[in-house]
């Protein structure tokens, strides 16, 4: 490649990548030629202030028009847009817990690096999102994952840290093997890794054979890339990596990590699998085929993330069989695949990154001081720290998907399309809001504890500066996106026509 | 051209592909569930590089995806071997069946 | 059929790879595992060459053998060495994933076993390393660079978590 | 006549009065409440005078829409309405007033007057009702007022069990009420009186409908008026006070069946068998609680099983046709029946104790009382000139010409029994040793005394109203020309009357050779143990046979359905919780720890659905 | 002012008083109960004032307001938009239930400060975010907002009973919040099929929609739906066998709460099957009219021999209103104005009815910290103005008339014998059933022997006299003249009918 097509090269659609990475490379060089004695913490504001800048830069391209580079390999449009600002958002909230994050266990030493392997992290689902190619989307799915394992085994005197990454990486691995497996057949039956080609040459797919191959490769990926979104039957590992790894993370892991499987997922399955036809020309595409098995997953995820989360003691892995019901929610609104599918997984992202993140941002206070995971020790909050219980309760709601907050309008808009598909998703519908009432068992036990229950220790609570500003956008997000959702719906649609940019 | 037919380097790949899978979930020696996974993901290099040649389009890019996983490969081991080696320092064992600390 | 000489190759190399494999399942020591492996992994670097891949197979014996002996010291390293005695534990699972790999197995093969394709003339083998070189440099130059961002993060994490360091010593 | 309306509202205003500011006024509550009574009592009694020259009398306003139907209130002034009026208020004022001496002392004077006045209220609301939905409204609010003054000793277990009683069972005449009234508004469209007559009449109605509708009616009757089966709250309401039973459980509430009977006569009369029925149930009662009546021996009651007794004997009249019977009948026994129930209070005022077996010889001590009584005694036997016997002759003469010569000898036993029981209750009263322990008996005061004579000349006079001798002047009136109301004056056989003044003079005979002169033991026919004794004495054990029927199924009901509320209710929502923990149990344990085992789930979930696909949906297909 | 601003400024006003309240130190007990019993007289006074407009003979439609609210991503060019619009309306029957919200919050915030012993703050911040969420429930022209509105009550009336409540006050709010969540999962579901298939929320179109036979839904399609908001309100209101929840929660919940909870929050079950059961789907109501009948029968009788059996008083009121709410049924299964007016009526009445016991319960418990039966008797002594008002709520209850209780029953009975005539006479044990054990209740409680000493001053006294006053002449006010109530009712009923007959 000379100088010139080099050069002729769009690459300021990659600004917000661009930025990210240099800061980490900055990063990486002010870590060796800091003094060992200095705090690191620094670093994590320059960290939060380059994502604040890719976060601008990205929303600032919100409008334009669909572009692509490099056969696709990188492309801007309204869904990358749309999915990196949450991805954005959510990081920064992430780095505002991690520089209030006290460390232990060997993150002391390594605090920069924590921030810089977080920012990595956060580059590879910014990559995931704008990628129109299997190659790019692989390579950002394998650069959020291994820096992940890295962060979930950071803490790396505390035995949990070690197995819980252990763990991660080694379903992980598995996972990305199995996705692979079934990436390599979608390029044996087209040639190219490019998705939109992709998309092209499987629309004529006629041969049985080869749509059977195709269909195994679709339940390969599907199933690979539940681990992602710690969907059922690869859900497993969730509950143990969260209680593992370093609070931080595991806020990373359950929403940052979860949104970047979302786009994954939605990226591959709806452009390769969405217009693979059956039956030659014309024919439904292996996607409406197979919508049963999506909802037996849904229904599945939904099922085990409620039902189990209601037997747990540990605050983090209730939470992370609590994210594993919204991922079941999640993929309810996916399993509809109806135009207004989009906008229900973003402002569901959305709610969900915000409740989820705040409630991190109070677990992570309260376990530090407590110095263990255990629900008991939310005993008494109310008494203790008024303004942490009552924003916990507020998101615990929000969760629970009361009226007024975000995540209620998020899962009506998720039963919107369940019910406009025709043919509704009826029995689809009724697990998702029958094991809602499940989550209230053990969202309002977390209630009870911090409301009714006295404390054993009646000391009070410092609240870093990092938390307090999770904790208030999360809040005050929770709830305006509660009463004013259409501040999320009208930016959504006047600026980003994620259906119209999707297969453009 | 040649009269090994693609089904036979895909049927290789599917065989390799389920020794890999069967041993990462099986073996007891975390080394070996990770090189288990690492023949896996050979597997699946086995079926790019032969849809490269004799896929419905043959292209170069299957190989170059192959190379691309290897890299990956590798540094999954590398991290996955860290991360052992961390564990290891701290419990004294590589046997996976004994990392159940956290549980139910 | 006729027996042609890739076909005997291809038997050969397939058959190594497939006992190593089985090898490495059934034998108990895990020098003698990782050994067999190594075995399959040259084979398959054979089988590259056979699909006209010489670049990956010369990449894939330089990774894996490299690689193989790392994980092999490792291994020796950190295990005693007959102390791979079975959990007795997991026998239902083991049963049950052996099951699910063999039905797994036959369904993906009913898939590929006539994947016959009409075997067009490819022009992979010449200038093999080229190819993949324009390829890595014009299409996939985001994807490249990004690996280099992933070695080199995978690099750092393995080195924080694999460094030797005395924590009590640290805490003066 | 248009101000009738206000009768009702002056004891309203006394009960609401007393209530506010009742505590400061002490006993001079009383004077509230006498005057008010005495207001309603000067109307009654100038609405009765108009009503003899002038017309019925009917206002009404709409008091609730039911989309295109009216429901109204208002007020009548008939006949009917003017007679009760006038007897309610009199008696009523008359208690009101007697009340002062008796319940002097009482820490809940007022309390007990703002009571008498809410009943009073209630009871001319319900006189002067046009419309039956109003007469059920008034019917019920009677009920409480009565309620509330059985229960006016509320620290009494037997007052709390009497009043939840009288209650209870009235409430299940009153269903029987209510249905039929609701079913009689869906025939006829409407709930005046007047409609439903005309519709009646018109022949819109079915039979079976109006046979139904008129015996429902008639349980509601029962309820109230005490007629067996439902008969046995009233004795036990005599745990009130005495003046209460006497305006209540004598005059007013009790005859409000019959009332209600006379108001609805003609729907009555327009079914053979319903009038048969009350006519049944009437004659039945009156022999039925006139032999239990015999063998008591609480004063008051067997004044209260003579006054089921005797209502028993007014439902007879009417449903023999003898509206004119019944109604003269209802009057007499108004006057009567409180003058015995006012002197046998004077007496437990005098002598502390209900129990005549402690009584005896009081004729000289009780001067005023004594008299007053026996008079009462004489009027309710039937001697000849007494109020009494002209009603009573009345109604075995309709009972003879209503063609049901069983039901006339049953009342003519009746009529042998009253005259034995109430002569026994004589005699062992006021005459002979004083059995009791009493040191000093005094006679009550003037102001108890004197409404007592008031009624006793009543008692003389009342029944010259209508009589076979003077003319029928009642009757005439009643009727007035309504064909629809049976006759005037029932013409019987002449020896009716020998008849019957035979059989009570027969049984007074009695009564004084037992009790009296002693000449006949009391025990000659079942001594105290004997069977018979007992039976009556524990009044055909009708309680405990409710108490082992209907209360325990009731309760059996009860706690099976609380087995279902507890086991199967409950049962199924913890079977639905239990399975969902259970099933959180389930996933729990296998969430072992063990990595390889959640590669395993994963990769095996993958493996079913895969084969699953292979096996239908894909190639194989 | 702008008319169709009130509706908003009557919902949203005790938010007002949540603020002022935030802001408020804790200790500042006096002020923080004033504020809190303060704050509930907006809505009181501005729903009085509605009710004074209606009375003029203005039309109560000037009310309304709409405003277009949430932006959902519609499905095709022709939906671009599923429009969720702010709408708040109130009818006659709506201005009926709203008026009896803003008085039986406003006594129960005043019983609130009686009988509440801690933590007057959150109590008084949570019981006005409860009021919000009532008058908005009722206000409501829109499913979805009603939704919201019905959902928001429930957050609060937790942990008012998890907090405040009695000994297993925790239990009982999990109880709550479980069967009440599993009813508005219900009503979400169809709310928002209904939604999803017609396009529009907005009550008023969908009944258009549904009258229309050409309509987007099938009709057996219809009858589940209806089916499924039957069980949804069943919980709330509730109907055998979907009422142990409510058991435990009018015993383990605080007297003030309880006053709402048996007086409002039940109520709205019976709303919504008035409104959106019979409103939006009377033919599938006709066509389950018997079931109906018979389900209120067995609600009748069930809660009623079930209470003559119960040791607790609270116990008994707790069975009784599920018996009560019978009477709602059976007037509905009627199907004609005498029914449906006397189960509004009955809506209404057991509202003040009940508010009065539990408040009175309330009282009696305070002094005497037991409310079972046989610990208490003799009360009339100790306690007279008590002991009497609680025997005139008893007979207000068991239907004497002169009080409200009657006016419902008899209509509800009236509207059932014309049409069912067998079942409503089997109904009528009830009735009977009703005084039994209510007498044996209250008379076991006030009569008798008394089982404690009694010292001086255990009487009601000062404000508590005022929610009992206010309760007593209402209820007395509908038994005299029960045009108050029925006025305002017409123009509802005849929408009502219209949809049953036409």
């Amino acid at each position: 490649m000379s100088y010139e097509t080099f050069s002729q090269i769009n690459w300021s659609i990659m600004t917000p990548e661009f930025i990210i990475l240099g800061v980490i490379a900055i990063l990486i060089l002010m870590d060796l030629f800091m003094p060992k004695t200095l705090d690191r913490k620094i670093l994590g504001w320059i960290g939060i202030t380059a994502t604040f800048a890719a976060m601008v830069y990205t929303a600032a391209m919100a409008g334009g028009p669909v572009q692509s580079i490099l056969h696709d390999t990188f492309r801007i449009d309204s869904f990358a847009i749309a999915f990196k600002l949450l991805i954005l958002v959510g990081g920064a909230l992430v780095l505002f817990l991690a520089v209030s994050y006290e460390p232990k266990d060997g993150v002391e030493r390594y605090q920069a690096e924590f921030y810089y392997l977080l920012l990595t992290a956060m580059l590879g689902g910014m990559l995931m999102t704008s990628s129109g190619d299997l190659v790019t989307l692989y390579i950002g799915l394998e650069l959020l994952s291994i820096t992940s394992y890295i962060l979930a085994g950071i803490r790396k005197f505390h035995p949990q840290s070690n197995e819980s990454a252990m763990k991660y990486v080694i379903n992980g691995s598995i996972s990305s093997a199995i996705v692979l497996f079934g990436m390599s057949y979608v390029y044996g039956l087209t040639g190219t890794t490019n998705l939109l080609n992709i998309a092209n040459e499987l629309a004529a797919l006629a041969n049985s054979n080869h749509v059977y191959l195709l269909t195994i490769a679709f339940l390969m990926i599907v199933i690979g890339l539940a681990f992602k979104i710690s969907a059922v039957p690869f859900h497993m590992w969730a509950p143990d990596v969260y209680q593992g790894a370093p609070t931080p993370v595991t806020a990373f892991l359950s929403v940052v990590s979860k949104i970047a499987g979302f786009v994954i997922v939605i990226r591959i399955l709806l452009t390769v699998f969405g217009f693979a036809a059956t039956k030659g020309p014309g024919s439904p595409p292996i996607l409406y085929d197979m919508q049963n098995y999506l909802a037996v997953i849904a229904g599945a995820t939904m099922i085990v993330g409620n039902v189990v989360a209601i037997k747990q003691t540990d605050i983090k892995r209730m939470f992370a069989y609590s994210s594993i019901a919204h991922a079941g929610y999640l993929i309810v609104a996916f399993t509809s695949l109806t135009t207004n599918m989009f906008q229900a997984i973003w402002f569901y992202l959305l709610a969900y990154l915000l409740m989820n993140l705040g409630a991190f941002a109070v677990i992570q206070v309260i376990t530090e001081k407590a110095g263990s995971t255990k629900i008991a020790e939310f005993a008494g909050l109310y008494r203790r720290a008024p303004v942490l219980a009552v924003s916990m309760g507020i998101l615990l709601i929000s969760l629970a998907g009361f009226p007024g907050t975000a995540g209620f309008i998020g899962k009506l808009n998720i039963f919107l399309g369940t019910f406009y598909a025709e043919p509704s998703h009826y029995v689809l519908a009724s697990i998702m809001i029958a094991t809602t009432v499940v989550s209230y068992f053990y969202y309002f036990r977390v209630m009870t504890q911090m409301f009714f229950r006295p404390a054993a220790d009646e000391s009070k609570f410092s609240i870093p500066f990092g938390i307090l500003v999770v904790l208030i956008v999360a809040v005050a997000g929770s709830v305006l996106f509660g009463i004013m959702p259409n501040f999320a719906f009208d930016f959504l649609q006047n600026n980003l026509d994620i259906l119209g940019d999707f297969f453009k | 051209m040649s009269q090994v037919p693609a089904s036979a380097f895909l049927a290789l790949a599917l065989i390799l592909f389920c020794i890999g899978l069967y041993g990462a979930l099986t073996k007891r020696n975390t080394v070996i569930v990770l090189i288990s996974i690492e023949l896996m993901l050979n597997a699946v290099n086995i079926n790019l590089v032969t849809f490269s040649k004799y896929g419905l389009y043959p292209s170069i890019n299957g190989q170059v995806f192959a190379l691309f996983a290897m890299a990956v490969a590798a540094a999954e081991a590398a991290v996955g071997l860290a991360i052992l080696m961390a564990l290891y320092r701290n419990k004294k064992t590589v046997h996976i069946d004994e990392m159940n600390e956290m549980k139910n | 059929m006729t027996f042609t000489g890739e076909f005997i190759a291809f038997m050969a190399l397939a058959l190594v790879a497939i006992i190593g494999g089985v090898l490495l399942l059934n034998l108990n020591k895990v020098v003698h595992m990782v050994v067999a492996l190594i075995f399959t992994f040259v084979s398959i670097a054979g089988i590259y060459i056979l699909l006209s891949a010489e670049f990956v197979a010369a990449v894939q014996v330089l990774i894996y053998s490299g690689a193989i002996t790392i994980i092999m010291l490792f291994g020796i390293m950190l295990t005693k060495p007959y102390d791979d005695s079975e959990a007795k534990t997991g026998k239902w699972r083991k049963i049950l994933v052996f099951l699910g790999v063999v039905g797994f197995a036959i369904a993906v093969y009913l898939g590929i076993y006539n994947f016959d394709i009409k075997q067009q003339p490819s022009t992979l083998h010449e200038d093999n390393t080229m190819q993949i070189g324009k390829a890595l440099y014009t299409q996939y130059i985001i994807p490249f660079e990004f690996v280099s961002v992933l070695l080199l993060a995978a690099l750092i994490g393995a080195i924080i978590l694999a460094k030797r360091e005395d924590k009590e010593a640290d805490k003066e | 006549m248009e101000n009738a309306w206000l009768i009702p509202l002056f004891p309203l205003l006394s009960f609401l009065l007393l209530l506010l500011i009742g505590k400061r006024m002490k006993e001079a509550s009383a004077y509230v409440g006498i005057l008010m009574t005495l207001a309603s009592l000067v109307f009654s009694i100038l609405v009765l005078f108009e009503r003899f020259q002038e017309p019925s009398y009917l206002v009404k306003f709409n008091w609730l829409t039911i989309g295109d139907m009216h429901l109204t209130a208002g007020f009548e002034v008939n006949q009917l309405n003017a007679l009760m009026l006038f007897i309610v208020s009199l008696v009523s004022f008359l208690v009101h007033t007697y009340s002062k001496g008796y319940m002097h002392g009482d820490e809940r004077f007022h309390i007990f007057y703002a009571y008498l006045g809410l009943f009073t209220f209630a009871m001319l609301g319900l006189v002067i009702s046009p419309n039956i939905l109003q007469t059920y409204i008034f019917w019920e609010l009677v009920g409480v007022g009565s309620f509330l003054l059985i229960g006016f000793y509320y620290y009494k277990e037997e007052a709390k069990a009497a009043a939840k009683k009288a209650f209870i069972m009235t409430r299940i005449g009153d269903v029987g009420l209510l249905i039929g009234m609701i079913l009689l508004f869906w025939q006829t469209k409407s709930f005046e009186y007047s409609e439903i007559f005309k519709a009646v009449e018109a022949g819109s109605v079915s039979n079976t409908m109006i046979t139904l509708t008129a015996i429902l009616i008639f349980i509601g009757a029962i309820g109230k008026s005490g007629q067996f089966p439902l008969h046995t709250w009233l004795p036990d309401a005599m745990e009130g006070p005495t003046p209460v039973s006497a305006l209540i459980h004598a005059a007013t509430m009790v005859a409000a069946g019959v009332y209600l009977v006379a108001a609805l006569f003609p729907v009555f009369s327009a079914s053979k068998t319903a009038l048969l029925t009350v006519a049944v149930i009437g004659g039945f009662t009156a022999i039925f609680a006139a032999s239990i009546g015999i063998v008591q021996t609480d004063i008051k009651r067997v004044l209260a099983y003579s006054t089921v007794s005797q209502l028993g004997y007014m439902m007879l009249a009417l449903g023999s046709a003898g509206y004119v019977a019944g109604v003269f009948h209802l009057m007499t026994h108004a006057f009567f029946k409180a003058l015995l129930f006012l002197a046998a209070g004077s007496v437990i005022h005098a002598v502390h104790t209900q129990n005549i077996e402690e009584m005896g010889g009081l004729w000289k001590k009780l001067k005023w009382t004594a008299p007053l009584f026996l008079i009462g005694t004489l009027a309710i036997s039937g001697v000849p000139g007494l109020s009494g016997f002209f009603s009573k002759d009345e109604i075995l003469a309709a009972a003879w010409e209503g063609g049901h010569p069983v039901l006339f000898i049953l009342a003519l036993i009746a009529a042998f029994m009253t005259a034995f029981y109430m002569f026994r209750l004589f005699f062992m009263v006021f005459t002979g040793e004083n059995r009791g322990n009493q040191k000093e008996v005094h006679e009550s005061p003037s102001v108890m005394t004197l409404p007592m004579l008031v009624l006793g000349i009543l008692a003389i006079v009342g029944g010259y109203v209508n009589t076979p001798w003077f003319g029928s002047f009642l009757g005439d009136w009643l009727v007035d020309g309504n064909t629809a109301l049976g006759h005037a004056h029932i013409e019987g056989p002449a020896w009716i009357m020998f008849a019957a003044t035979i059989v009570s003079l027969a049984g007074i005979l009695l009564a004084y050779l037992i009790y009296g002169k002693r000449s006949i033991a009391p025990d000659w026919l079942s001594g105290k143990g004997g069977i018979l004794h007992t039976i009556l004495y524990n009044k055909f054990y009708i309680d405990e046979f409710y108490q082992i029927t209907i209360v325990a199924i009731t309760k059996g009901i009860s706690y099976f359905l609380r087995f279902i509320d507890v086991f199967i209710v409950e049962g199924l929502v913890k079977a639905v919780t239990g399975m969902v923990q259970g099933l959180g149990n389930i996933g729990s344990k296998l969430q072992s720890g063990q990595v390889q085992t959640y590669g395993a789930v994963a990769f095996l979930g993958l493996a079913v659905l895969v084969v699953i696909y292979a096996l239908t949906g894909g190639y194989l297909r | 002012m702008n008319l169709q601003s009130i509706l908003s400024i009557l919902v949203f006003s005790p938010l007002l008083g949540i603020i002022v309240l935030a802001l408020l130190p804790k200790t500042q007990e006096k002020a923080v109960k004033a504020i809190g019993i303060l704050a509930t007289l907006p809505a009181l006074i501005l729903s009085l004032a509605v009710y004074a407009h209606f009375l003029a003979g203005k039309n109560l439609s000037d009310f309304s307001i709409s405003v277009p609210w949430i932006k959902f991503r519609g499905i095709n060019a022709q939906e671009p938009f599923f429009t969720v619009s702010y709408e708040l309306a109130v009818s006659g029957f709506q201005l009926v239930l709203v008026v009896l919200t803003a008085i039986v919050s406003t006594l129960a915030a005043i019983g609130a400060a009686k009988f509440i012993k801690k933590e007057w703050k959150g109590y008084y911040m949570l019981f006005l975010l409860l009021l919000t969420g009532m008058l908005g429930v009722f206000t409501a022209e829109n499913l979805i907002l009603f939704f919201i509105f019905f959902e928001i009550t429930l957050i609060p009336t937790f942990f008012l009973i998890g907090k405040w409540g009695y000994f297993e006050k925790e239990k009982a709010a999990y109880s709550f919040l479980l069967y009440n969540g599993l009813g508005s999962a219900v009503l979400l579901i169809v709310i928002m099929i209904l939604f999803a298939k017609t396009g529009t929320s907005n009550i008023e179109i969908l009944r258009q929609m549904m009258a229309d036979p050409s309509g987007p839904l099938k009709d057996g399609f219809k009858l589940g739906l209806f089916i499924a908001l039957l069980i949804a309100f069943g919980v709330k209101l509730p109907i055998f066998p979907l009422h142990t929840w409510m058991l435990r929660v009018h015993v383990q919940a605080p007297p003030s709460v309880v006053m709402i909870h048996s007086g409002i929050l039940l109520k709205i079950g019976a709303y919504g099957l008035i409104r959106f059961g019979m409103g939006i789907f009377p033919k599938q109501f006709e066509s389950l009219a018997t079931l109906i009948a018979i389900l209120g029968v067995i609600n009748l009788l069930y809660g009623a021999f079930l209470a003559f059996i119960q040791t607790d008083f609270k116990m008994v009121l707790a069975y009784s209103s599920i018996s009560h709410m019978g009477i709602v049924l059976i007037g509905l299964a009627a199907m004609n104005e005498a029914g449906i007016q006397g189960a509004i009526f009955q809506v209404v009445s057991h509202g003040l009815i009940s508010a009065l016991l539990f408040f009175l319960v309330g009282v009696i418990y305070e002094r005497t910290e037991t409310s079972f039966i046989d610990k208490l008797g003799g009360l009339a002594k100790g306690m007279p103005l008590a002991a009497g008002f609680l025997l005139a709520a008893a007979m207000a209850s068991l239907g004497l008339p002169g009080m409200s209780g009657f006016v419902s029953e008899f209509m509800a009975f009236l509207g059932l014998f014309k049409v069912e005539p067998w079942i409503a006479a089997v109904g009528t044990i009830g009735i009977i059933m009703t005084a039994a054990y209510l007498l044996r209740a209250v008379l076991g409680m006030t009569y008798g022997k008394a089982r404690r000493e009694f010292d001086g001053g255990l009487d009601l006294k000062g404000a508590e006299l005022v929610p009992v006053f206010v309760l007593m002449l209402l209820i007395v006010l509908i038994g005299v003249y029960p045009s108050v109530l029925s006025s305002p009712l017409q123009a509802t009923l005849e929408t009502i009918l219209l949809g049953l007959g036409g």
